[in-house]
């Protein structure tokens, strides 16, 4: 087995300095009544070229793959990868290296990783970044959660429902447990959320709001912030698709204290959702209750510039009954390539791929009008919106899909209201001749 | 060399990435949506590819060399897993589209499931859990879930100081008190004294089989009936699975929930941080309380099913780190059955020689045949003021990246050596007799140890200047 | 543009400091008569996306592609070609250096290359290997160059028939030029060259044989060698397939003075026939007549071991007008893709693999015996070898490539005398199945 | 950290690759056939990675940092390039199917022969030759059948000194004696001399331009009217062709023949020193004499055609480096029109620049605008005893690879520095300011020249040692 380096003769060498004489001594110590008896009946050991065939056989069954024109996003987003992503970030000593707990050797994931903070930091306009949390979602909970810490007494909290159910759903696991209470925000009709609920909720923590919203509307999150600050809460935002902040205004300079969301958009492959990044940032004065891990800027012996892993007195290493978070790792090779992608954007390429994406999609939402469809809400939006055709849409997706165009998703399983009404989502990768096909398919 | 902070290279107008020309007319915005210009620098694509070029020569991982770091199982990361995970349909698989358009996706996961499970001996498996302590918190949340079915919601829980560091805080999320419980001078944990401790307010308790000694608990079983016997359930944190598979089954030692890290046992590389992925292994009563999604087989066809009204919910966006799944598939397909227990045999096999071999000249705190990895501590060095820290520091002149130190807690100075099977005798046999030029150094020339490392890019940092004025990000206007 | 790092106020401030003022006049030296006067009218910058697509396109028309089940050799192999191989090949610390004339930066590929030079040697049963030449064909050209150097004075040299036909063409565009006379050797019914003829011939100074040649046959080496070293020249050997030499005698063993030939087999893509590895070794007294690069140990100021490039004086660099070559570069990362594979296969698996594909030939040998066909030569044979139908094949062949099964070459075109037969290859890539599928079909 | 040779590791039985399980019986071989095993060592998967990711460690790339070579031009090798190159029906297709099997990779050539062409001004393209050196060969060969096509052989070949290295033994392969022609004071062509030297036994004139000084050859148009007077041919070395890229036509110039190199001009990597491209580009009148095969289009088909009776028949088993034209077409494709000439033109700013910011200190021999790359020398440095090795290697100190040295042969001391395109103003702006750095230290602290490098894995070698007593092989029983 190519893994494995022992051969027979070095076994028994080895065994002999240990003093045993089989491998099967070595786990004397476990009892006769814990052990594994049952043969698995694992599938054969397979050749490298066997996987192959068989990965490729698992990929044949995929009725949508690289090769459809994909015009769906609710919280996994299809952009261009740059190779120089892949191949940068594909490199063994960032890909093989653990936490980095001994900083000498691991300046490069250290270095990587402060720019990360530094860039995020920038985009989502916050004063420090963490070095990334699992998900979009667990993010979003964790915000929550932090906001309960900071608010201390505080057990409720508040979160709109145009939030990304399944974020929402990570909240709910996450905090009813522990017994807070959660207030879900309806949405008016253009879309956005409505705030007005909020007078008459007291005790309240934290209110978060995402912002594009799952609809892809445009939250006002200027007028959200003060409204929630008003009513005694943290103002949290989330976020899906991070592009976004290329062409619009961040919610650090709309008010926002914690903001979070999921950061696959920028050069990581959508994998079936995941591994994604979740971005997580606040305000300066709550630093000491971010959870995750921090990377921060000191000398070393001689004065040199260096990176450390920092503030792990707020993590379970050192006070394990006392840590704020039971976070120990993050997404590490993910926060690196999302800063490779920054990086190769710069921000000139971030604002003209982040116009592109809402060019693209405003594209999409005049031909589908034009084509006799309605655009539901009317707050705006960047490059995903909601719409509603005149006649039953199942049958045109479906001959679309037969073209390899998939045309939108349908919200009935998520909003039982918006039953019948279709997400769509354009980024970059999705041409005119598609847009085109769509609606000359819709008029047919 | 030096490589400079990627805002201090650049130039405003370069650019690193192809960007589409647009095919359609701009669109009209609404000024007051627009924000300022983000502040990226501007590179050259061949600005970006020496820049983290440059980055990844200071970093160390397991194709530099041997990374016998304690608890985190650094074993090799074979390279046709990252070909795997790199597969067009898999890697664009979109992870809201409807279950017949993604088969092969599905039915990826539901293998891999059925592995787990047959695997560790229980019956259901969620592959939602990103990390390990996140696989902690959902177990946590399970626990929760089956006291709130029961009618009656516990508050505390048992937590062994031989557990993982992340047990107490996955088990405060869900409201419960860790109630610490002290292992014996063996390094085991005493049945007597978990039966004092438990009681009907007691969720359960949470350990680490083997231990964070590396050594196997020899009565779980009989802890497990004493827990069982007062309604609680049996976390078992399956971080240091590495060791026994195809030994234990943790149906039959009674654990009722375990997580395991496939990032650790099942070769998935760890990124500098991440992403892992912390699969949750149960036994059939608890299965109704699994996270949703659910992947169910019907005939031929794979199917999520979310209509569990007892699960926990979901503890992530979609269906845990895929990627990470893929590659710890590829593993276990490529392993098989013989190669996976043949790891675990070898695995020990080279802890033991490492202990058995190092023995005489580091103190080893418990002296019993240990599992996957081996504790020593620095005491034999303390008389010299030699710590633990300067002889992990000193390895990396020669080398190494350290052992894992000062863990666990409940060893004074420890140094936590876990070499992994996919290290070969040769190898072994040299970072043996560097460690024992670095005790013999510590006694004849303790200077070397306190001035490492001295090869590296940097010297040894100041954390509490860092921890004391964080500096997270770098200065905005430059 | 993402390659062009230059932003128009630096190209203003070189220009200044120049003493032009524009970038045109730094073409004031070229005269109006020299100048491209016609615009190119090529193809549109494509973004990265675009030549993906494009790249996509080119691919879709490959009627036979990686899918299919090739059974066709004939100097270029299918064999499997671990992941590890195409990763460590691929860093780019390898791939992006130039030839290693500051030897104190490019260790790397020094030690890579003097291994290299070393497993070839080994598997070749030769004293010294060169780091490469350009492929198989020029190989063989070269060393009937070097034999004609050695022997001084001769201008003739023989090769059999049975090198491949490809092969043959470039020693002749090589020799013909300088007026060396090249005498061809037919083949026996055996499929083994026929040697008789050399009795007649004088002035001879090398005589080159392939083995396996290109029938698949393998050679009678042993004899050859004292047949043509009794005719005073010079015994060189080639071949197209390296594997062999895991099971079969090597042709140091059997006497030969230089051995080439093609090392693609060994870790490299067939990428339609290049970039593949000329390996090229002698005995020990001809080293100063060897062609190419050629990596050597010695010492640094320090004593410690370390490789340069050596012998240099034979190339063009240091004595342009005496050089003995004009070859200035090798198949640099090619030779060490070889490396990687050769040590990734080991002693004990290069054995293995060479068995495997032996016995495979041998099963569909038998299986086409038993479906009616006839083996045309009687030779012993390694991994390749003629057939000869009982009725037409072209059928049979056309159905079995609708089944994406490519059964053979048919060798009319560079063989007259054996039209209608056809040349198979089997490696560890061909399933039983697929051998089975194909006497099934043969038989239908 | 030093890495032992491949075959002091590993242990017999070890295994680094996957072996397909033989699913057909043993089959019978003679004995007499059989070798003895080969003497490979046997390693395990990771010792493979482990070995030759240390290698990687040793060495420096474009992807490391600046690499001044002249005449070699290390430009960026974009990473899209090698994507292109690996995609599977391409870098599986095998070079012996039927047309009809093959449509897009004939395409490809098809193409890549036209843009070649257009981009040269000549008319008719090979993609056989597999390098450069391949290419002037294949040059030499189309001479040697186009005079023996007009019934009279030639026996000379006029090469001047500022001619590349490789001329004079391609020549040589045809049989033609090289006749050495020297450039003028100013690094120039004197077409006066050669008007004397060329005769109607002389096959043409083989020269390079932009020369080997980085110069452009103004009077070659006058130098090709001589030439072809008297029969002869022009054979332009185009491997300096990332200077002149959309200013030339090669064949306004009077060029007959015309190689290019990929791995220069066009982006391939060099990957440690081949495999490189060498196409050879004529005029209409010669294509005839060009490699078969030959692509031809017919509607919308590709075919190969090799019936060409003036052919020089083949010089590649199959079509040449094909992966290295897939990276140079993908390069093509990438920049178009606009940015290739842009190429040439921030080439040639970047030489001059840096000519213009060190000719005060590097003795400059030949002050006047350059092409696409400066020759320095080291007169200004001999009174203290420093060479232009000395500064080279200080250079390596400082992280820089060397410029070319001791080329061309007409500058004594040379010092040729070719920046390429790719270099932004900051990293070239920091280059010179190091070699002005050397520079200073060679005046007051030589012994740093003398002693460097000194940060490297090795230090100076004893390259005499190694061609007096070439060891060219490892120990066999080892």
């Amino acid at each position: 087995m190519r893994y494995l380096p022992h051969t027979s003769e070095e076994i028994g060498a080895m065994l002999a300095a240990i003093g045993v004489d089989s491998l099967d001594r070595l786990f004397d110590s476990v009892p006769a009544e814990c052990r594994m008896t049952n043969p698995w009946n694992l599938p054969a050991a397979q050749s490298e070229w066997e996987l192959n065939d068989h990965l490729r056989q698992l990929a044949g069954a995929m009725r949508v793959d690289d090769t459809s024109q994909l015009l769906v996003g609710a919280g996994s987003y299809r952009h261009h990868i740059p190779e120089t992503v892949r191949s940068l970030a594909g490199r063994s000593e960032f890909l093989t290296a653990y936490t980095p707990y001994q900083p000498e050797m691991a300046q490069g994931t250290l270095q990587g990783i402060f720019e990360y903070q530094t860039l995020t930091a920038r985009l989502l306009g916050v004063d420090v970044v963490n070095a990334s949390m699992y998900d979009g979602g667990s993010a979003l909970a964790e915000a929550l959660l932090m906001g309960l810490r900071i608010a201390k007494k505080k057990r409720r909290v508040a979160m709109s429902k145009t939030i990304h159910p399944h974020y929402r759903a990570v909240v709910r696991a996450y905090l009813q447990p522990a017994g807070f209470e959660i207030v879900e925000l309806d949405y008016q009709a253009d879309g956005r959320t409505d705030l007005s609920g909020l007078a008459g909720v007291d005790d309240l923590a934290a209110v978060a709001l995402q912002s594009p919203n799952f609809f892809g509307v445009i939250e006002d999150l200027d007028a959200a912030g003060s409204t929630i600050h008003s009513a005694g809460g943290l103002f949290i935002t989330c976020f899906t698709e991070p592009l976004a902040y290329g062409l619009l205004k961040n919610p650090g300079a709309c008010g926002a204290d914690i903001v979070c969301g999921e950061g696959q958009s920028f050069g990581i492959a959508p994998s079936f959702g995941g591994p994604g990044l979740g971005m997580f940032g606040c305000k300066e004065p709550f630093v000491r209750n971010l959870p995750g891990r921090l990377v921060g800027e000191t000398k070393d012996v001689e004065g040199r510039r260096g990176y450390v892993l920092t503030l792990a007195t707020r993590e379970q290493h050192i006070r394990r009954e006392k840590a704020t978070s039971n976070i120990c790792s993050n997404q590490g090779i993910c926060a690196l390539t999302a800063a490779i992608y920054m990086a190769s954007l710069g921000g000139t390429g971030l604002r003209q791929l982040a116009r592109l994406n809402y060019d693209k999609s405003q594209y999409l939402h005049k031909a589908l009008q034009q084509a006799g469809a309605r655009i539901v809400f009317a707050a705006p939006s960047f490059n995903e919106f909601v719409v509603e055709f005149p006649t039953d849409f199942r049958p045109v997706r479906e001959r679309l899909l037969a073209r390899n165009i998939v045309a939108g998703l349908e919200l009935g399983a998520l909003y039982p209201e918006r039953a019948g009404q279709y997400l769509f989502c354009v980024t970059e990768t999705i041409s005119k001749q598609t847009m085109d096909a769509i609606a000359a398919e819709v008029r047919a | 060399l030096n490589e400079p902070l990627l805002w201090h290279k650049g130039k405003k107008g370069r650019i690193g990435m192809s960007i589409p020309e647009s095919d359609v007319p701009a669109a009209a915005i609404d000024e007051a949506l627009l924000g300022a210009p983000v502040d990226f620098p501007d590179l050259s694509e061949v600005d970006v590819v020496r820049h983290y070029t440059r980055l990844s020569q200071w970093n160390f991982g397991v194709d530099t060399g041997m990374y016998p770091l304690g608890s985190c199982t650094m074993k090799y990361n074979p390279k046709t897993n990252e070909r795997q995970a790199a597969t067009p349909a898999i890697a664009s698989a979109h992870p809201m589209l409807a279950d017949e358009l993604c088969q092969g996706t599905l039915r990826l996961l539901h293998e891999l499931q059925q592995f787990l499970a047959i695997i560790t001996g229980l019956d259901a498996v969620s592959l939602q859990p990103a990390a390990g302590a996140h696989g902690e918190l959902t177990g946590m949340l399970i626990f929760h879930a089956y006291h709130r079915s029961r009618g009656g919601q516990r508050h505390k829980i048992l937590i062994p100081d031989t557990a993982h560091g992340t047990n107490p805080a996955s088990a405060a999320l869900c409201g419960y008190k860790a109630v610490p419980v002290k292992s014996d001078d063996q390094g085991m944990l005493d049945p007597a004294l978990v039966a004092s401790l438990m009681d009907e307010d007691t969720a359960g308790i949470m350990l680490t089989n083997p231990n964070t000694l590396g050594l196997f608990e020899e009565r779980i079983r009989e802890i497990a009936e004493i827990v069982h016997a007062k309604g609680g359930l049996v976390y078992g944190d399956g971080a240091n699975m590495n060791a026994v598979l195809g030994v234990i089954d943790a149906g039959r030692c009674g654990i009722d929930v375990l997580h395991l890290n496939l990032h650790k046992t099942f070769s998935t590389p760890h990124g500098g941080g991440g992403p892992g992925a912390g699969p949750v292994c149960v036994t059939r009563e608890l299965e109704p309380f699994l996270p949703v999604p659910r992947v169910v087989k019907e005939g031929e066809h794979y199917r999520l099913d979310s209509d569990r009204p007892l699960s926990v919910g979901r503890v992530h966006a979609f269906h845990g780190n895929y990627g990470v799944l893929v590659r710890a598939y590829s593993y276990i397909l490529t392993m098989g059955e013989a190669g996976l227990k043949r790891a675990s045999q070898l695995a020990v096999l080279n802890a033991n020689y490492i202990k058995e071999q190092l023995k005489d000249v580091l103190h080893l705190p418990y002296d019993r045949p240990c599992m996957h990895e081996c504790v020593f501590s620095d005491r034999n060095q303390q008389e010299r003021k030699i710590t633990t820290l300067d002889m992990a520091k000193r390895l990396i002149d020669y080398g190494y990246h350290p052992p894992t130190i000062y863990f666990p807690l409940v060893v004074h100075g420890a140094l936590m050596i876990e070499p992994t099977e996919t290290e070969c005798k040769d190898d072994i046999d040299q970072f043996i007799a560097t460690l024992r030029t670095i005790v013999r150094e510590a006694a004849e020339q303790p200077d070397l140890l306190r001035q490492a490392p001295q090869r590296t890019k940097v010297r040894r940092l100041d954390e509490v200047q860092a921890a004391r004025c964080p500096c997270l990000v770098g200065p905005s206007d430059n």
